[in-house]
């Protein structure tokens, strides 16, 4: 533990070190001014955007008798070519055919081309070097006129980018089947569809000394708790690394338990779910680059809730919805179990079933947790292999593999049989609450070892852990366990059950809620009363 | 605040070096037990000792019937059980004895039925259950019998339709209702009569029948304890007169004789309640037990049409009839034996606890004079499918 | 299991005191260190089968006492 | 300096509460002593304790914030009232280890009769250690979802054991004598209801500190409503027998068959006495460390929190020989024992604070 103290300092150390070394290593970009000379800027230019091969420089003439000397800079690739074309170099080719240099002489006369020439949306003015730069690194065109210490930058960005899909980890029957994509401006775009509200604000930082990622903050104003808002806020400012490449290393960053198994921060794919978590008063936290928008805070009770349960039918969404609560019970509990019930706690097996599954083991030579620890491990082999592997071969090997193992190694007598069905069982049941998959993964492990040892004592010990793990865990100020403790009868519409849209008139206590109420009162459809 | 999530993982860390050092104590795999269906006691020639018999579930052999179409008889090593004898001081350790016969340890758990044999019931069972009711194993579910013949001797009998005998016992107690002319009692029951006063112990009977290797266990009535010592046993129709002031029946077959005379008839027990009332009439004890019962016309052997009210109404009179004799033959048996296996003790302790205290210690001398009257109400309610019976009109 | 036990309070030790030499918590070190070795103490001489003084039997004799005083 | 930042709410004392109170007298029943009558023994020491509960939180909201240890030193004076704590923290700490050596007891003697007793008291003292070092928080919200499993348990089990039940068991009524009875009562008062006077380190931390009032009598009487169900369902199903059992309850629950599937549910017997057990450890653990800290004025109760475990530990193992002994203390020397601390000082204290008039004057001279 000492060591660790060191280890702990040295680490700060070399924090510390790094930090500097990237303050003072950064600079390449030098905190220089346009000059006055078009030759001297593009020499400039090119000497800090190296050799890289995307860099277009185009430098042509304009005005009266071509006198007047510009350049264009932009990457290719993540520039619109039409806008270019037709925007940019067209009106100051063909139009501006009769300014003459002396025209342009009067210092604020750039701003004439600015107001008069370019067919473009967004235009600004600059003049420090650095910031024309990171403009043109992210798509945006500069255009240099000789003579002017101050550049245009004129918005062209546009790059490939994948379309409104499908998303393929939250599939759905019924509901809009949009998902984000990588790109943060279609991203923002799909949730101000869903939210059309003045009071929704989309906030934007940029993150990662080396990345310089766009990373936007979504809340609702006047229904997120603006303490909250100001946490997110302030934990997104403490960040300093070189890269956010997605919103996981985001995650990392900013959540409540770091060395917590259970997530605190909830992801999804689909704008509708996020949309519906921003009006519970949440915020989002939407990356350039990634399609997985985060939301905080989070409480365990979301993993079970999926955006569907609200779309179907509210008895059918609850009957859905304890089931998942019963297999998330089974994914972590089913081979210990079994290991308990058979190494510890054969009375509690009726006799029947005893008899066969002592006639299942006769013979098999390893004990009942070495056989779950084995058929644990070689299920997440598979699935693992399962998806990594291309799409067609993955779902045949990962059938074909079970098929060979588990059958073989029955029918070979390694495994007893109903150690292959409680496997099989907890794989399925896993699959219904992906969000927790990786907590389930770690929960089972050490709850089958602990079964081995001390059986059911020993689950129940290792349940009793996590109980006290959960309820003491907190994200972003709301207690992770919140609505089943500290209970929150209000909240339980939506836990075990999900009540009828028109029951519910709250929104959840647990988020630091401001504006209480969602919906009038007495909105369950009923036929007219007669005076009406 | 220390960090929590790592506190959490840190405990989870210890606790497993913890448990990984020490071992694993109680574990033991399912192949490693021996699994007890059923078990024998017996009192050997030997004064001062006990002779247990056990029988072992073979499970690999439970689940192949493949192999030569039943297999019993000639090669023993195909039987799906085992049976154990091992003799000792007591039980715990005739038990332990058995580690010596059986390389796994005997499992006790899923032992279903406790058979006493004659002799051991009538030297006295306190002592031989002792450890069926402290031991954390045996179940106080399991059956308790009384074998008229040694304990190992009925654990040896022949089963056609289950594969273990043990098993095979305990189902035909199960299924005593069809006629309600065994009782079955399990070790709790046993233990309670046993810690009562003045209630006795009762205890199915079973008897093995046959020659050779047909040898069937049979149940053929009741044990009846005093304290904890054999005293004595009813025979069927006496255990019926027991079970119906229990409020125990179930179903069952009632035979009288057709109004006309001529022939049985069957009725089948429908549904039968029972209440025993304690009543101090000219302060003197007086017991009324009252049976409220229903039946069926089951079949008819003679030729009447009892279909008219009067024959139907004779009918009834001779179930009610035939229930009284059932229950007076028992009584008369329990008083002979001087034995309250009716509970009438407890029923006066519960209704006048005052008086209780004075007769409770004199109860031994009260009970063959107790004056108990038996009210039965023999109601009879279907015909069945068809009303008069197959005949020429 | 005397090995097990020096381990087990080595790591209570462990487990503790570096956070509290950081915070400069001394008087709370000090009060540490007392509860621990009384526990060791109490431990190690269970481990050594040592007769140690039963406080349930004092408790005992104390309330057999008063009662007799009692009546 | 504050020890302690968390607060809890009304409805999380009324459930830590219940827990705390069915605690270990889940499996081994009070008042056993009354035979079938025990369940009106129960109720009438639950008369007892809830004049017990009046007087603890009559205090409480006498001194609102300040735990029993702190209000011992305004009370009494710095030192007596020093002396008095240190008995209470003894008290506290040697109830847990009672506690924790139940535990050990039951689980040696109904499933793991060969694994040592210390393994089983070692790991919960460790899992009720990170509950009482995540603080009062934090042990008051994994009471709802534990007693709630509780309430589910007893109530299930009672309906899966409702055609083996014999209500005749319990005739007749109040067959024991009177002064008996009063033994018995007074046993059930002192365990479980009296032993709430733990609470007065818990109280203090309530948001508001006027519910104390009714949440502890709500709790009280659910607790003893629990009680009485679960001491109706052994009688009725054990009949005399009952009175033999080491665990009556477990004994109960090994009788379910229900079709031959629903059978030997016993194991939810141990899993209501491991979470309830674990509340009733983690308050008193958490009572003892606190007021240590207090005690000698600490700025943190954490450190304590190891030590604290490891004596209780093993002052647990070296209570008693064996599990006669243990019930023997608790029948005939616990119910005196335990009477000073859960009687005589609070009322005391209650009887000196009125006199002397002193949170008034202590908050006028603080203010």
């Amino acid at each position: 533990m000492l060591q660790r103290i060191f280890k702990k300092i040295h680490v700060q150390q070399i924090l510390n070190q790094n930090v500097q070394e990237k303050d003072s290593a950064s600079p390449k970009v030098s905190q220089d001014n346009l000059s006055r000379d078009l030759k001297q800027n593009l020499k400039m230019l090119r000497n800090i955007l190296g050799p890289s091969s995307d860099v277009v420089i185009r430098e042509f003439s304009f005005g009266c008798e071509e006198k007047i000397n510009a350049a264009l800079i932009f990457l290719d690739g993540m520039t619109n070519k039409t806008i270019i074309n037709e925007s940019i170099i067209k009106p100051l080719m063909y139009h501006a055919r009769l300014i003459s240099p002396e025209e342009l002489r009067p210092t604020n006369s750039i701003e004439i081309i600015k107001r008069t020439m370019l067919s473009v949306g967004e235009v600004k003015k600059v003049t420090p070097l650095e910031e024309a730069i990171n403009d043109c690194l992210a798509g945006d065109t500069i255009l240099l006129i000789n003579g002017f210490h101050e550049a245009l930058v004129v918005s062209t960005k546009g790059w490939e980018a994948r379309s409104v899909e499908e998303p393929k980890t939250e599939a759905v029957v019924r509901g809009p089947r949009e998902g984000f994509t990588e790109t943060l401006r279609v991203n923002t775009a799909l949730l101000r569809r869903k939210i059309c509200n003045s009071n929704f604000i989309l906030e934007t930082l940029q993150l990662g000394q080396k990345t310089k990622t766009n990373v936007c903050i979504a809340y609702l104003m006047g229904v997120a708790n603006p303490r909250l808002v100001e946490e997110v806020k302030s934990r997104l400012k403490r960040i300093k690394t070189d890269a956010i490449l997605e919103s996981g290393y985001i995650e990392e960053f900013i959540e409540d338990a770091p060395f917590s198994p259970f997530p605190t921060m909830a992801n999804s794919e689909k704008p509708d779910v996020v949309a519906a978590k921003i009006l519970e008063g949440r915020v989002a936290i939407l990356v350039d680059g990634t399609p997985m928008v985060l939301t905080v805070p989070m409480v365990f009770i979301e993993s079970f809730q999926s955006a569907e349960d609200y779309y179907s039918r509210p008895y059918y969404a609850s009957l859905v919805r304890t089931l998942r609560f019963l297999a998330f019970l089974i994914t972590i509990t089913a081979p210990a179990a079994y290991v308990a019930l058979t190494t510890f706690h054969q009375e509690f097996i009726p006799t029947p079933l005893l008899i066969t599954m002592a006639a299942a083991r006769e013979g098999t030579p390893f004990p009942a947790v070495a056989e779950a620890l084995i058929m644990g491990t070689i299920f997440e082999i598979l699935r693992e292999a399962g998806v990594r592997l291309p799409r067609p071969i993955g779902s045949a090997i990962s059938i074909v593999g079970a098929l060979v193992i588990g059958e073989s190694a029955v029918s070979a007598g390694l495994i007893g049989a109903p150690m292959v069905i409680v496997i099989s069982l907890t794989a399925i049941a896993s699959f219904v609450i992906p969000s927790q998959s990786d907590v389930a993964a770690l929960a089972r492990l050490i709850l089958t070892i602990l079964a081995g040892f001390l059986g059911a004592f020993g689950i129940i010990i290792g349940l009793l852990g996590g109980l006290i793990h959960l309820c003491a865990l907190r994200s972003f100020g709301t207690p992770y366990f919140s609505p089943l403790s500290p209970l929150s009868l209000l909240d339980l519409k939506d836990v075990f059950f999900r009540v009828p849209m028109w029951a519910m008139l709250t929104r959840p206590r647990g988020i630091g809620w401001h504006d209480f109420k969602r919906q009038k009162w007495g909105l369950m459809p009923r036929p007219p009363r007669k005076n009406e | 605040m220390v960090k929590r999530g790592s506190l959490f993982l840190r405990i989870l860390a210890i606790s497993l070096i913890i448990l990984l050092t020490a071992g694993c104590w109680n574990r033991r795999e399912l192949d490693t037990l021996a699994i007890v269906s059923g078990t024998g006691i017996d009192k050997p020639e030997e004064p001062g000792k006990v002779q247990i018999t056990v029988q072992i579930i073979k499970p690999g052999e439970m689940k192949a019937p493949q192999a030569g179409g039943g297999g019993e008889g000639g090669s023993g090593g195909q039987k799906p059980y085992w049976t154990v004898t091992a003799t000792g001081d007591t039980v715990f350790d005739t038990i332990r004895e058995m580690a010596h016969k059986s390389n796994r340890k005997l499992f006790f758990p899923h032992n279903e039925i406790i058979i006493l044999g004659e002799d051991a019931a009538e030297e006295g069972v306190q002592k031989y259950l002792d450890f069926f009711a402290r031991d954390h194993e045996p179940r106080w579910l399991a059956w308790v019998l009384v074998g008229k013949n040694t304990a190992s001797e009925v654990l040896e009998t022949k089963a056609e339709l289950e594969k273990v005998p043990a098993i095979s016992i305990s189902k035909l107690i199960e299924a005593r209702g069809a006629t309600s002319e065994a009782s079955a009692v399990t070790l709790h029951e046993f233990l309670t009569r046993l810690m009562s006063k003045t209630t006795a112990p009762v205890a199915s009977l079973i008897e093995v029948s046959g020659q050779g290797k047909e040898k069937t266990a049979l149940l053929t009535g009741t044990a009846v304890f005093k304290k904890d010592k054999l005293a004595g046993y009813l025979n069927k129709t006496e255990t019926r007169g027991l079970l119906w002031v229990l409020n125990e029946i179930k179903s069952g077959i009632i035979d009288v004789e057709c109004p006309g005379g001529k022939g049985k008839v069957s009725l089948e027990i429908i549904r039968a309640r029972s209440k025993i009332i304690p009543e101090i009439k000219d302060n003197t004890l007086h017991l009324a037990v009252e049976i409220d019962e229903e039946g069926n016309l089951g079949s008819q052997m003679c030729s009447d049409d009892l279909t008219s009210e009067s024959a139907w109404k004779t009918l009834e009179k001779n179930q009610a009839a035939v229930i009284h004799n059932e229950v007076m033959a028992a009584l008369k048996k329990a008083r002979e034996l001087n034995t309250d296996i009716f509970g009438f003790g407890e029923a006066v302790h519960k209704k006048y606890p005052k008086l209780w205290k004075d007769i409770e210690d004199k109860w031994d001398e009260f009970f063959p004079n107790l004056e108990v009257a038996v009210i039965v109400d023999a109601k009879l309610r279907r015909s069945g499918l068809i009303t008069k019976t197959v005949k020429p009109e | 299991m005397i090995i097990l036990l020096m381990a087990a309070f080595a790591g209570i030790v462990l487990f503790e005191t570096p956070g509290l030499i950081q915070k400069k918590y001394w008087r709370e070190l000090i009060v540490f260190f007392m509860f621990l070795l009384l526990a060791f103490i109490v431990s190690l001489l269970q481990i050594f089968g040592a007769k140690v003084p039963n406080p349930v039997k004092g408790i005992t004799i104390l309330v057999k006492g008063f009662l007799s005083l009692m009546k | 300096m504050k020890l302690e930042g968390g607060k809890i709410a009304g409805s999380e004392l009324v459930f830590l509460m219940i827990g705390f109170t069915l605690g270990s007298s889940l499996i081994l029943s009070p008042a056993q002593a009354a035979k079938h009558d025990d369940w009106l023994a129960i109720l009438a020491g639950l008369g007892e304790g809830l004049v017990f509960a009046l007087i603890y939180t009559t205090l409480a909201v006498r001194f609102p914030g300040k735990t029993l240890i702190q209000f011992n030193d305004i009370i009494y004076g710095p030192y007596l009232g020093k002396i008095i704590s240190l008995g209470y923290l003894w008290y506290f700490l040697q109830l847990g280890s009672l506690v924790l050596r139940n535990f050990g007891d039951f689980f040696t003697t109904i499933i793991y009769p060969e694994t040592p007793m210390i393994v089983f008291i070692v790991l919960v003292a460790l899992i009720c250690a990170s509950a009482v070092r995540n603080g009062i928080e934090v042990i008051a919200r994994c009471s709802i979802l534990l007693v709630v499993f509780t309430f589910v348990v007893i109530f299930g089990t009672a309906i899966l054991l409702a055609k083996d039940m014999k209500f005749t068991n319990l005739l007749p009524v109040f067959d024991i004598p009177l002064r008996e009875f009063i033994k018995a009562s007074h046993s059930a008062a002192t365990f479980p209801f009296g032993e709430t006077v733990a609470f007065l380190m818990v109280i203090p931390f309530l948001k508001k500190v006027k519910e104390a009032k009714t949440s502890s009598i709500i709790a009280l009487i659910m607790a003893a409503m629990l009680l009485v169900v679960v001491a109706v369902r052994d009688t009725a199903v054990l009949g005399i027998t009952k009175t033999i059992s080491t665990y009556p309850a477990y004994q109960a629950v090994r009788l379910i068959d229900v079709g031959k599937i629903l059978t030997r549910l016993e194991i939810l017997i141990a899993i209501n006495l491991l979470s309830m057990g674990f509340l009733k450890i983690a308050v008193l653990y958490y009572g003892a460390v606190l007021g240590t800290a207090q005690l000698l004025k600490l700025r943190s109760y954490l450190p304590l929190v190891l030590p604290m475990g490891a004596f209780m530990v093993s002052l647990s193992t070296l209570q008693f020989g064996s599990n006669i002994e243990n019930i023997n203390f608790a029948q005939e020397i616990y119910p005196y024992y335990a009477l000073p601390f859960q009687v005589g000082l609070p009322l005391i204290s209650l009887l000196i604070a009125i006199l002397r008039g002193v949170p008034k004057k202590m908050k006028g001279a603080k203010k």
